[in-house]
């Protein structure tokens, strides 16, 4: 019996919308990534004292830098969307027996971020 | 090639499972094989929607049961048919609860039960509105436990073989690659379901063209009480998909053109506002359908596109009630007639739903012939009589599925024999003659279509809900003349792999022999019974016609009708009454 | 294949753990010192204040976990990734390498820096 | 509106073609036409050498899947007049072999259900005299969604994975094995696990999601798995901080 097998694309992730949004939902970890390494060059500059903090500033003010983390902060955004949305489909949680609506499990991952975000920026900025 | 096994079922249904696995576990060291024309999880019991009919509740009794089957059968049935079914439902209901079937509940966590046409309690066990879908995958994914079982997976058999009174295999054709193979066996178990398809309007999937009361009777067995074929009261217009009973059992209206829940007019009792047994919209199927033909002669019906139209009220039930007992029949309107049940009236007509008739077995579902067995809706014990109870469909095909597969796997051991090589010569002759119509046919100049869809068309005009002598007459006249036409049928698909056009010829070829059975059991039976009604006849006549009907071949091709007394055990023929 | 053996559920456990810690807080962080401060939306904050915040060990705990797991969030999608999405998979083994192992690294340096802090 | 609509129509004849050809027919728009209807129709009076499967035509035997405009679709409960003015292209189902026109090869999913054990596993069974194992209606709702697969293969069409993986077991069967393991009659899970939570069962999925968004009757296999990979992960740390505790007869 000869059948026939087609042929998968090496680009096959733009055949579909959901695909290249799943793409770019995966590539949003590379610039996790690099947050880690934006943040580990910052605390190395922060603990090197003054001068080398500003330093940083300075390097982290060029466009270019700021062009990256404004790309960033959009694949970030990604991420949470995402993540949060996916949420609900890995926990099943019960209260007193009946199963917590998949909107609300979402509600409180945002809430939780929400609270989270403001006590980092209060820390930060106090 | 050729291939053996001791049990061949033909059929993956609720029935050729069910014996499948009746054979693995009676006799485990025979090797026993399903033949399927599609995937087992496909075969139509998956459509199945209100529900199984078994006693449960503390406050039922299987007399009941067997009464409300008796009378709704219009005395028909064989009441030691009936009594054995009623008897072991219930065990083969909890079986399947074993097995993992998602049977609904009652918030104790056992079984819960509803209402159905023509039963006396509330004894229909259900899994939501898709008690057939669970059904039948509990079942195809316990027969996957037993990998003792042989698929054979998208196989459509085309003959029985049988030497000297016995039965000893099938040929069969692989779709996926043209193959014929012979298929011998010591026990043949036909599961093969309906043939709802010789109708041009019926809730039948496209697989049942009656393949196996052909088979039977093309191999020598009788087929019993072809003559009752049951319309089920309410059918989507258009694509004539289900809407079950369970709608009206839990609580729904059946209305005319001015909103009159015209049942009351018919002897099925008064309305109330409550659903109540055995009255008005839980009358039995043939009365209910038969009352429409009356409001469509009276103008109380809607006219549509796709004929004249009643309407299914469940408004007032709610969208939770729906929700949770009925979703898939707000699925299925919303999707395939744009309306919610919920705040709209479901347009509703009669549409052929099953088949009383069939393949003649006895309580063991063994067949005449030697060796060859049926059970489900291809077989005819009969419990269903002239009229089949709503929700006793699928308890037959577990009692008699598993009554048929321990008969057959004793037999195939007791009686183990040699196939004969007469059986290889005509599995040779088979494979000769399929590989024949493929090249043979080129020239054909009458679609298969057009023949199928005249032939549904005769069907329909000759055999109707009321049907008379005239009309049964001209139908068999008809019937004669498609024969001729089906011989010049054309083939254009030469080719061997997955060819659905041969085997929409094939399948022509066995509704066409179905739709002769059917027209001449109907134009022999000159009395009104059940689902049967002659207008020139209309009475029930119990000196005459207390008995099956059994047609047989001939060997000239042609059917002859005789007839068989009727099982009466402690129920004596009786007035059928609802609504009082 | 013993699955007791198997690493894929913990490598699971770091990536989705990792994936949690760096949607709750990595948008922030990175608005606020990638964005904010740089273009001056905010007032950077002061030198002194930061090494203050920096020093208590409670922040550098939370700081060294953030980028630990943050790294094996990235080291198992982007793994997913190049096998999926560049059909790679046929170079499992240096790839399980480049990217968990870049993770421990990561996770190693982290540490070192903010254990001197 | 128009009164006919074009179905362009994938054929491939094995032994003729090295790959599909189109080829295009013109079928009445009607309303309540399925793209089925359609099909049907090109088969009943214009070719009849299209081979297509279908059978129940109300959307729950499984059989009539197909790719419609790029999507994995059951052919039966699309709609001719939702793609009107057309064309409409019909494909088979993506990620399986084709065997001839919309024809596709699930032998591969057929074989893999049965690994899963998708069925109920008692250490005892007890006897059917017995009656009924009690299941309360929350409980049922538990595996119940998971419960509602016809094995109509959209999922597999759908899923990247699978294309790229095809030792990966698939959604469908993982959601089988949940509905059995998240059953409160079975007592089968740990049987399950190994090849649930093998590289080739959850792990290999990378959570896609698109197996749930085709899903004909919202049996969302991509929730099954997320929640199965929690279950599996939870114990296996669990057994790698206490090696040698009871944990495994919990259920998924
Ligand atoms: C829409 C609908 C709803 C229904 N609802 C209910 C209900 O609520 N309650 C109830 O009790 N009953 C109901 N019924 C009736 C009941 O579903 C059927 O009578 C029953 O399912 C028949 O089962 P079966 O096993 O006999 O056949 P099927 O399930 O039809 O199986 C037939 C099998 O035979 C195979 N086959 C046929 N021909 C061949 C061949 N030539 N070669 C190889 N294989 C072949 C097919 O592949 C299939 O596997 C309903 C019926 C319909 C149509
Ligand atoms: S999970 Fe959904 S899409 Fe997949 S086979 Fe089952 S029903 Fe079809
Ligand atoms: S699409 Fe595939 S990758 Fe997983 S979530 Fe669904 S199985
Ligand atoms: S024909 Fe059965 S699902 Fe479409």
């Amino acid at each position: 019996m000869s059948v026939y097998q087609r042929p998968i694309h090496l680009f096959w992730w733009l055949e579909r919308r959901a695909y290249v949004l799943f793409v770019l939902r995966e590539l949003s970890s590379v610039f996790v990534a690099w947050f880690v390494v934006f943040l580990l060059l910052l605390v190395n500059a922060i603990s090197d004292g003054a001068a080398s903090y500003q330093r940083f500033l300075d390097w982290s003010g060029q466009w270019w830098v700021v062009a990256i983390n404004v790309v960033a902060m959009l694949f970030v955004l990604l991420h949470v969307v995402t993540w949060f949305g996916l949420a609900p489909r890995a926990m099943a949680i019960k209260v007193r027996g009946s199963r917590v609506p998949a909107r609300q499990i979402v509600a409180a991952h945002y809430l939780a971020w929400l609270v989270l975000s403001g006590a980092v920026a209060w820390l930060v900025l106090r | 090639m050729t291939n053996s096994h001791d049990v061949v079922v033909v059929g993956g249904g609720g029935a050729g499972l069910r014996a499948a696995i009746a054979v693995a576990e009676t006799n485990p060291a025979l090797r026993v094989a399903v033949i399927s024309k599609v995937y087992p999880m496909r075969s139509h019991t998956v459509s199945a929607e209100g529900g199984a009919a078994a006693v449960a509740a503390p406050d039922d009794t299987l007399d009941e049961h067997a009464y409300d089957t008796v009378s709704g059968s219009d005395w028909l049935c064989d009441q030691d048919a009936v009594e054995a079914f009623v008897a072991e439902a219930p065990r083969e209901l909890l079986r399947l609860e074993h097995w993992g079937c998602p049977w609904s509940r009652q918030p104790d966590g056992k079984i819960a039960v509803r209402a159905f046409g023509g039963m006396k309690k509330k004894r229909t066990w259900f899994a939501a509105d898709r008690t057939g879908f669970h059904l039948l995958h509990t079942l195809f994914q316990t027969a996957l436990s037993y990998s003792d079982i042989v698929r054979y997976d998208e196989w459509y058999v085309t003959k029985i073989l049988v030497d000297d009174g016995r039965a000893y295999g099938v040929v069969a054709i692989e779709l996926a690659t043209g193959r014929t193979e012979t298929i011998t066996a010591n026990a043949v178990i036909l599961c093969t379901g309906g043939c709802g398809r010789v109708f041009p309007f019926t809730t039948n999937a496209n697989i049942k063209t009656g393949d196996g009361m052909a088979l039977a009777y093309r191999a020598g067995a009788p087929l019993k009480d072809m003559e009752f074929v049951q319309y089920h009261p309410t059918g989507l217009p258009f694509t004539g998909i289900l809407i079950t009973e369970a709608a009206r059992a839990e609580g729904g209206w059946l209305l005319n053109k001015e909103g009159y829940r015209y049942l009351q007019d018919y002897d099925l009792g008064t309305p109330t506002p409550e659903p109540v047994l055995r009255n008005m919209e839980l009358g039995p199927r043939d009365r209910l359908s038969q009352a429409f033909v009356h409001e469509v002669e009276k103008g109380r019906t809607i006219d549509t596109p796709y004929g004249p139209v009643v309407l299914l009220d469940l408004r007032h039930l709610g969208a939770k009630l729906i929700d949770a007992k009925l979703p898939f029949v707000r699925e299925l309107c919303s999707k395939y007639q744009n309306i919610d049940p919920v705040t709209e009236l479901v347009p509703v007509r009669p549409v052929v739903h099953y088949m009383m008739g069939g393949v003649h077995t006895d309580l063991r579902g063994a067949t005449p012939l030697d060796g060859l067995y049926a059970a489900g809706e291809v077989a005819c014990v009969s419990i269903n009589g002239a009229n089949r109870l709503g929700s006793n469909s699928l308890p037959e095909c577990l009692v008699f599925g598993n009554r048929a597969g321990r008969a057959a796997a004793v037999f195939a051991a007791r009686y183990h024999r040699e196939v004969p090589s007469s059986i290889l010569a005509q599995g040779r002759d088979e494979e000769r003659r399929l590989a024949a119509e493929l090249g043979r046919r080129v020239e054909g100049h009458q679609r298969i279509a057009d023949i199928r869809t005249e032939m549904q068309a005769t069907m329909e005009n000759g055999a109707g809900i009321y049907r008379d002598g005239d009309s049964l007459t001209k139908a068999a006249h008809e019937l004669a003349e498609l024969r001729l036409r089906f011989q010049h049928a054309g083939i254009d698909d030469h080719s061997t792999s997955f060819n659905t056009e041969l085997i929409a010829w094939l399948e022509l070829g066995f509704m066409l022999d179905v739709a002769e059975c059917i027209i001449d059991s109907a134009a022999l039976r000159e009395e009104s019974r059940g689902a049967h009604q002659r207008t020139d006849f209309p009475a029930r006549d119990d000196e005459r016609f207390l008995a099956h009907s059994l047609v047989r071949r001939q060997p000239d091709g042609t059917s002859r009708v005789g007839y068989l007394p009727v099982t009466i055990t402690r129920w004596p023929p009786g007035e059928r009454v609802y609504g009082r | 294949m013993n699955r007791r053996r198997s690493p894929e559920p913990l490598l699971w456990m770091l990536f989705s753990s990792g994936g949690m810690v760096a949607a709750l807080m990595v948008p922030i962080l990175l608005f606020l010192f990638g964005v904010a401060f740089p273009i001056g939306l905010l007032s950077t904050p002061s030198h002194a204040h930061l090494y203050a915040v920096l020093h208590n060990p409670l922040t550098r705990l939370v700081l060294f976990g953030l980028c630990a797991l943050a790294l094996f969030h990235w080291a198992h999608r982007f793994r997913y990734t190049l096998y999926d999405g560049l059909q790679l998979k046929r170079y499992a083994v240096p790839i399980v390498i480049l990217c968990y192992g870049g993770a421990v690294v990561g996770s190693v340096i982290a540490a070192g820096l903010l254990l001197t802090v | 509106m128009a009164t006919e609509i074009t179905l362009e129509v994938a054929r491939y004849r094995p032994g003729v073609d090295s790959e599909p050809v189109m080829q295009s027919y013109q079928v009445p728009l009607r309303e309540h036409w399925a793209i089925l209807d359609g099909l049907t129709y090109v088969k009943d009076h214009l070719d009849g050498t299209l081979s297509f499967r279908w059978s129940c035509r109300m959307g729950i035997c499984g059989s009539c899947g197909m790719t419609v405009n790029g999507e994995p679709q059951l052919s039966c409960a699309t709609f001719l007049t939702d793609y009107a003015p057309g064309p409409i292209r019909v494909e088979p189902l993506h990620n399986f072999p084709v065997i001839r026109d919309l024809v596709v090869d699930i032998d591969d999913f057929m074989t893999k259900l049965p690994k899963v054990k998708p069925w109920i596993v008692r250490e005892v069974q007890s006897p059917v005299e017995e009656g009924e194992y009690l299941q309360t209606p929350e409980e049922m709702d538990e595996y119940q969604q998971f419960s509602m697969c016809i094995n109509c293969m959209l999922c597999y069409s759908a899923c990247p994975v699978y294309s790229l993986e095809p030792h990966f077991l698939g959604p469908a069967a993982i959601a089988l094995a949940q509905r059995y393991n998240l059953d409160s009659r079975d007592e089968g899970a740990d049987e399950r696990r190994d090849v649930l939570s093998s590289p080739e069962g959850i792990w290999a999925c990378t959570f896609v999601g698109e197996c749930s968004a085709v899903c004909p009757k919202g049996v969302d296999p991509a929730g099954a798995i997320q929640r199965y990979k929690l279950t599996a992960a939870t114990q296996s740390i669990k057994e790698l901080l206490m090696p040698r505790s009871l944990s495994s007869r919990r259920k998924g």
